[in-house]
This record gives structure tokens, C-alpha cells and sequence, in this order.
């Protein structure tokens, strides 16, 4: 049984449109790079973050397919579903095989392949993480719920749109560096205005794309990645939290509680606060999931994550370097895929390997990886190791 | 979905169903058999209101499959006069003449057919009450 | 962090086709019955195992849901999927948060609803456990799989299909004794010779049915098993091994090597060799894999499994009680709940509580629960605590 | 399964490509880029032999969705004179006449039609060889 956990290898895809390469293609491909990093050709068991395939690619079984795509037959593998947040609840069980002494080295990979589909079905797919006979009846989608939170958000703290979409726009101005991103080119609050509604007052700009993309983890004990590499990463905590799955029956529609309950837990297991961070990723499905999550996470009080974004204070030279390869938006979310992609942006940046996007002297790393409208979060902390 | 879900669901989504905590008075809809909130277990069925007033709304023009034909559509966050919020399409309503505050009663209308199964669902959406001006209706006995 | 996990609580509904109960209902229904046993109001963490949701109730981001169901917004839930191995996957995990010591009490499900699907959509959804490119292209059903097994054994072995068989038989005289079975009634080979062809040779009476069902198990370290019940059963080994997922391209089509490999992982983490088993559940969508599990997992020689079986060896009062309360064939197979219920069975076993079906003395049980053909393989000892 | 799925994996069905691993000289259909036999990552494309003979067959009689209109069809184990067994559907032979040992080759068919998108998948299947007897052959000359 080991007390810490360490990431000793990661690896990803572009995010983007790869019609030439199928789901376990994509799986093969990040986890080959994760390997080499890691200098490691077999492993003891195998996770695999993935939401849509059975709606979109007809294939389940997933942990045994990628086992058999890897060349690892016999090993310990499964699939692990948590809506979007698939990837980050791949790791969350992957942490806990190494914690338990099941497995000594883990590789975990999120995948996602939706552009074989028509974007009618991805967004019928999507809502499969909400109550299927009210919530998705209605005919709502995610940006849908999105703009209803929004607009509360709008009324209840005297926001207007055009500041909220900041959040999209920094977005865009990171991934312009990132050559993995699925949109690297930085945008204008106007543009994003400009752009065709979606769901009034939510503009297409404001929005994530059907994406394919896979990215990986190599996992092992603290101990063994001393030996295998010079800058292991290490996962101080891994915290997964639900929530009433309606939006419309918590508390307060305007709160992420699963957010805040994963947050806390993971602030006390790593024993940091808020103010300790100094890089941060988010799940941004629109703009306003993005400012409710600052605010949840105790970064900004409630109300003025808005007022945060709009001066510029997750800037990658700002207070809280956020989402600094793109985030959702810009980067790209290929459900499944995306909680395990914010981890391996988080360990570049604290290995100090992210080119342009560096930020100087980061240490400590936080992502919160999020299911639908919050049913799901899971707040990871890595801390860079000396 | 398929007909035995579209038949289980039928007093929920015909008579507005939901449940009622009997030791917090929270309302459920759907139905819960345990409150989250309280964790007790003692709740009963309880028909909602049948009318409230739009808190926020969007329109959809971007439907998932199986609502294209009805696009661009609009659905609304509505607070029944029972308290309880509730989504669902808002129809008979010019998207340029919704808005908050707009009153609303359920109505009972097609919400989708499933090409394959050949099923058709119902279900409830909400529509603007009509206020009668009684003092301008028309007397069919002067 | 514990050296022990225990099984405090069992809870199962009926196999069959509940046309008036949704999934979450049939999830809530056996959950309560676990919690009830167990004297637990509220589990740390909750694992839903479930295979075809999203195909055939449209409805993902099961363990955010299940949470909200079970009134217990807020704590760590996902869902876990290998195909109908799914449920013993989910314990697999269940396990792991046990040992990592990030979970105290634990609530596992599994839970399954297929008989909201057309037959034509039921076999289609079976089939995402194989290769969906190129298994699945050529219409084949699992039954079609399990045919051309049955074929090439009797070939090889110089078995007849109607020693074969004996195994369904055996399952449905067992489950007689089940009120929660799905066919509680026995049958003779000749009817199942009777009945009509499938996937020829293979009959409708040796193919399990569409069926709807959910069992579940709460979990805890030993060392507080104690104090909450006076008979808790112990996981002395939880192992899952994959295999190459299509039959045609292993070593031998003939041997699940993920049995093999997990069986030998699990009798050396137990102490105990195939001997010592008293109670067995093993994964038989048709006979021929009842007959193969028996080989591959040392019980009895490959290519003697068929005798075995026909001379009544693994009958109640047996060498070799299998299937005790009616297996897959009988007691029914909703794909992710069938790896729970073996363990459920299994836990009654162990108690002294499986009424006219109680094996005399029974102390360990072995469940092997599949995915597909074999491509995972979980298995599980357990063993009544003194 | 959809357009661009279909069109991804031309080269496996149309001309039966898979891989050979050059470490242990496996084959392997669909094509493995990493050999789960060896672990070798040295694996080349080969085109597997287009005819074998039956090993074992099946009859379909409750078919998957998709699989309804050809019902009852025959799906085979075939071992390709490269030694590669391979899982396909058996036509152009009746039920009566199929048995282990029947020689084969691959041929070109339809394969299912998604009535959602429309699009109509092709791919290999297997029918009896036809063995001329040269002997016997009409001579246009005499
Ligand atoms: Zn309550
Ligand atoms: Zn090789």
C-alpha cells in the first residue's frame, strides 16, 4: 500500500475532427506516448474514461478492447462512466487501485469519438447524462441549460452577457498556443456575440464542438516514479462528489454543491487552500459553468466570479492562471477524454513543459472535471514534486 | 422511448405527479421515494400545480434528434404556485412575446414520435393563461 | 487502510420482466433491501454496475443518479461498465475504495432493464461486448458465439449436445427453489431438445432471456463488519483478467484464459486451490461456457467438463454444487446485475439462509461472471467469517 | 454503424487487409498495431488469403437489429489457407448443403442498410468454391 500517488507519464491527441482514426486508435495513440514517457511497456491494469460509445461508435466493453488494442491481454481493465467527468472518474479509480496495493503501475486513458456522428445525435447523446424521462423530454440541451443559468445568473447579479463570455474568450487566447487544441486562434467578446445563437442569450462562440480525442496517464507509486523519471507529478488528492442530478431541484440553481463538496474535501486531503493554487482547469461546457466554477471552488465569492473573468484575473499572467491550453471551449471537450486532457495540461505545467503557456514557477495544479449540469465533479490536486 | 417507459411514466407526465416530503415539504418531480434533502422516507404522491409563472427561459435552435421539426422552440424554467420549479417547452407563445413573469398553465400536447418504434409520447408543456376581462365579455343574454 | 472486506448487507429484486419499474426503481428496490440488512443508512460511495442503459433506457451517469435516488446526494458514486461482467467489475472497484481506505461503507449495484427493448434491439445491444467493426458485422448473436463453441467442443471432445445441456438443466431444477428466479421451474434435456433452434445446435431453452433485474451489496472492512452483523462473509480475493476480445483470436478458442488467469490470481491471494471451493457460480449463457468455466477454472480437466456435468456432478447434493439457485439459464441474466446476484447467492450460501437450496456446510464460494466470450473475466472467493 | 466508420474501414472489408506481426509471424483481422502475442510493435499490413474452408457454422434465427431480412442466414468459422480463422457470414449455399470442410472464398455483399442515415454497408462474405471440371467444360471450338 503506498501513501502517495505519482503521474510519470502522459500523452494526448489533437483535439479535433479525426475521420481517419477510430476510437481505439485514438486510445492507442495517447496512451503509446504516455508509455514511452514513462518508460514503461506493460502495466497492471488499464482505465477507460469514455461517455458516448455505445450511442455513437455501437461499442462497449471498452476496458477489455483497449487491454487487447494495447497488446495487453490479461490484464486487470474496465470502463468507468460518470457522464462527462468519465475521464476524471478513470483516474479517481485508478488512484484508488494504486492506494489499495491492487496494482503497481495503472495507465488510464479517456476517449471519445463523437464526429462519426450527425450533431443532432451528439446532442441527444450528450443529455444522457440528465433525467431522461423530464429533464431531456423537454427538449432542452446542455447549452440550453446552460443559457437558463445565464440568464439567473444575469438577473440575480446584475451580469451582462458580454462580460460572462470573457471566460471564452481566454479560453481562445490560450489555445492559440497549444497544438493540440481544437480551435487555436483567439477570438473577440464581439465575435462570440457576433456568432449564431444557439440557445438565446448562449452564442455558438460560447460553446464546445462535437470533438474526437484521447489523452493518458501513466500511474504509479511515489516510491517507483522517483526511480523511473526526474519530475514526477504527484497527486495529492482525488475527490469525487455528486449532486441531485435536475439543476432545478438543489438548493440553489447557481451553486455547483458537488463542486464544493469535492473542493473542500480535496483542499483538506492535500492541506492547501484556495490561495495555494497556482493553476487551474475548469469545465467550462459555456461561459457560465466556467464562472460558477471559480466561485465554487473558493476562488472568487458568489456573484463575482463574472466580474473576475471580465478584469482579466485568469489570464496566464493574472492572480489564477485558468484553463491555460483552452480549456473546454478552445482546446475542446471530447466528453470522456476531457477530465484526463486537463491532467496532463496540469502535469506540462508543472513540469514546466508548457512551452509558451508556461506559468513561471507553478507548483501546485487543481482541476475540476464536471457531469452534465454538476451531478458530477471531481477535483484533482497535483503538486509538482522536489 | 419505448412503450412500457412511455406507460410507466404516464401519471407523472399526464396528471403532473411528483412527490411530497411529509417531514420537510419538499416536492419532487419526478417522483422520489427517499428525500434528498431530509433522507426521510416518508413521502407521498402529490399532484403539482397546475399553473405558475416563467422564472427564465432560452430557445432552442439546435434541438437533439427527435425535436428538430420543432425547432427554434422554446423551454422555460417555471415556478409552479406551489413553489416547485419545473422545465418544459413553452408553447402557443411567440418567441418574441415570451418573457419572465409570463403567467402559465400545463397543457397536455405531442412531444416527440420515435421513426422506429412508430411511438408517439405525450406529455405536458406549458402555455400563457389567458386572463378573461369579464367585464368586457360578451352577455349573450342582453 | 483494511486487510479485510466484508459483505454486510445482500438485496435483490425478482429476475423478470417488471414492466412496471424503471431502473432506478429496480436500484432502489434491492439497494434498500442491502441497506436494510446491513443497518446502514448512508454508504460513502456507491458503484452501479450496468451495461446497455445508454441503448436501451437512453439514460447514462447512472452512479450521479442511483446517489439522488437513494437520498444521498453528495457522496462518491460512478458507474462501471465490461459489458455483462459489469456488476462483478463494480464490486471489483467497490473493493479497491475498501482497501485504498478511501471508502468506510460501500453500496454496490447492479441493475439492468432490457425488456423495455424489442428481441432485435436486446441481441444488437448484447453484441457491443465484441469487436463492433467486424464480429458484429458478420450477424452474429451471443448465441450464434456460444453455437459455434458448442460445435467445435463436441467435435473435439466427442461430447453430444444433449450431455451438454445438462448443465441448463441443472440450473433450472436449482432455481425451482428461487422465488427471485426468472423460470423457477425444472425442465428435462428433451424439452430443451424440443425447444426451438436459436443459433443451431443451440435451443431456446439453453440462451438465457431479456430480463430485468438488480441485486446489491454493502461493503465494509471486517474489522467494522463485526460490530454491525454476526455472520459476515469475506472477499478473500476479488481478481478481474481480460482476454483478446474476439474468441477466433486466441491461443485456443476453446479456453477462456481470462478465467484461468483470474482464477489462479484469486486461489493464491485466498490460500486455497479449487479444492477447497464448496459452492460455485459460474457465467453460462449457454452451456458451453457452463462447461468451459468448470474447465478453466481447475475444477475439473478440459475436454471432461461435458461428463462431469452430465453424470450430476454439480448438483446440489454433489461434488460440486454450481449454480445453487439457478444461474444465468434460470435464475435469469439482466446482463449488469448478474455478476451481483452470483455474489448475493453466494453470501446466502455462506449464511446457512438458501432454504431447500442450501448446501450443508458450505464456508467458500467462488463466482466467475463474464463479459462477452470471455474477453474480462472476474472472479471472487469468498469465505463465511468465524 | 456511420459514414465516415464505414469508409475508415474499406481496406479490412473490401480487401480483407489485417496485420502480420514480423516478430512472431501472427496474423490478425481486424489489424492489432501492437501484437498481443508478443508485444512486438513490428507488425506490417497483409492481405489475408481470400479462400479457406468451413471449421464450424451456425444457423441465425433471432437476429440482431439490422440482421432481420436475411434471417435465417449462416455465419461460419472459416481457417484461411494462411492459417487465419476468420468469422463470417456463409452465401450462396443452402442450409442443407453446408457443412465442415465445404471450401470457400471470399465475395463482395451488402452487408445491412441503416434506415436511420440511410447508408448501406458492404463488406466480405463467404461462398463455395466452384471447382471447374476442366474435362467436362463445353469446348466453344469444337
Ligand atoms: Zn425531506
Ligand atoms: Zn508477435
Amino acid at each position: 500500500m503506498s501513501s502517495k500517488v505519482a503521474i510519470v507519464g502522459v500523452g494526448c491527441t489533437k483535439v479535433g475532427e479525426h475521420w481517419d482514426k477510430s476510437l481505439r486508435q485514438l486510445f492507442l495513440e495517447a496512451s503509446l506516448k504516455a508509455l514511452e514517457e514513462a518508460d514503461v511497456d506493460r502495466v497492471d491494469a488499464i482505465y477507460v474514461g469514455n461517455m458516448a460509445s455505445a450511442t455513437i461508435n455501437f461499442q462497449q466493453h471498452l476496458g477489455a478492447l483497449m487491454a487487447d488494442v494495447m497488446g495487453m491481454r490479461g490484464v486487470d481493465a474496465v470502463r468507468v462512466e460518470a457522464a462527462d467527468a468519465s475521464g476524471s472518474a478513470a483516474v479517481h479509480q485508478a488512484y484508488m487501485a494504486i492506494k489499495s496495493g491492487q496494482a503497481q503501475t495503472v495507465l488510464v486513458g479517456g476517449v471519445e469519438k463523437l464526429t462519426d456522428a450527425r450533431p443532432a445525435d451528439v446532442e441527444y447523446a450528450a443529455m444522457m447524462s440528465e433525467r431522461s424521462e423530464y429533464v431531456v423530454y423537454s427538449g432542452i440541451t446542455i447549452a440550453g441549460l446552460n443559457a437558463i443559468q445565464t440568464q439567473l445568473y444575469m438577473d440575480r447579479f446584475n451580469a451582462r452577457y458580454e462580460d460572462i463570455v470573457n471566460f471564452a474568450v481566454n479560453d481562445h487566447r490560450n489555445a492559440a498556443g497549444n497544438p493540440y487544441a481544437q480551435f487555436p486562434f483567439p477570438i473577440t467578446v464581439e465575435r462570440v456575440l457576433e456568432s449564431p445563437p444557439v440557445a438565446d442569450p448562449i452564442r455558438l462562440f460560447d460553446t464546445t464542438a462535437p470533438a474526437d480525442g484521447a489523452a493518458a496517464l501513466v500511474l504509479c507509486p511515489l516510491e517507483t516514479a522517483k526511480k523511473l523519471c526526474d519530475t514526477p507529478v504527484v497527486i495529492e488528492a482525488s475527490v469525487l462528489a455528486t449532486d441531485g442530478v435536475n439543476p432545478y431541484e438543489r438548493d440553489d440553481v447557481l451553486t455547483l454543491t458537488s463542486t464544493r463538496v469535492a473542493a473542500e474535501r480535496a483542499y483538506r486531503t492535500a492541506g492547501i487552500t484556495p490561495r495555494d493554487v497556482d493553476v487551474v482547469e475548469v469545465h467550462n461546457t459555456s461561459s457560465i459553468m466556467g464562472v460558477l466554477a471559480l466561485e465554487d471552488l473558493g476562488f472568487v465569492e458568489k456573484g463575482q466570479g463574472w466580474r473576475f473573468v471580465a478584469e482579466g484575473q485568469i489570464a496566464l499572467n493574472a492572480d489564477l492562471p485558468t484553463n491555460t491550453l483552452g480549456g473546454l471551449k478552445a482546446r475542446g471537450h471530447p466528453w470522456g477524454a476531457t477530465g484526463v486532457y486537463q491532467l496532463v495540461e496540469l502535469t506540462w505545467q508543472l513540469r514546466g513543459e508548457a512551452g509558451g503557456n508556461q506559468v513561471d514557477g507553478a507548483e501546485i495544479g487543481l482541476a475540476q472535471s464536471v457531469g452534465g449540469l454538476g451531478a458530477t465533479t471531481v477535483v484533482h490536486i497535483l503538486r509538482r514534486w522536489h | 422511448m419505448s412503450a412500457p417507459a412511455v406507460r410507466r411514466e404516464i401519471p407523472y407526465r399526464y396528471r403532473l405527479m411528483g412527490t411530497k416530503c411529509l417531514n420537510c415539504g419538499a416536492l419532487f418531480h419526478p417522483p422520489q421515494r427517499i428525500c434528498p434533502k431530509c433522507g426521510s422516507k416518508d413521502l407521498v404522491e402529490e399532484e403539482l400545480a397546475w399553473r405558475g409563472r416563467l422564472v427564465a427561459y432560452t430557445v432552442i435552435r439546435r434541438p437533439p434528434k427527435g425535436y428538430e421539426d420543432y425547432k427554434p422552440y422554446i423551454v422555460g424554467l417555471i415556478e409552479l404556485k406551489d413553489g416547485k420549479l419545473i422545465l418544459a417547452q413553452i408553447v402557443d407563445c411567440d418567441i418574441e412575446e415570451v418573457r419572465p413573469g409570463l403567467k402559465l398553465e400545463a397543457t397536455f400536447r405531442r412531444i416527440r414520435e420515435d421513426g422506429k418504434s412508430g411511438i408517439i409520447e405525450y406529455g405536458y408543456k406549458f402555455r400563457p393563461v389567458i386572463e378573461w376581462n369579464w367585464q368586457k365579455k360578451p352577455n349573450p343574454e342582453k
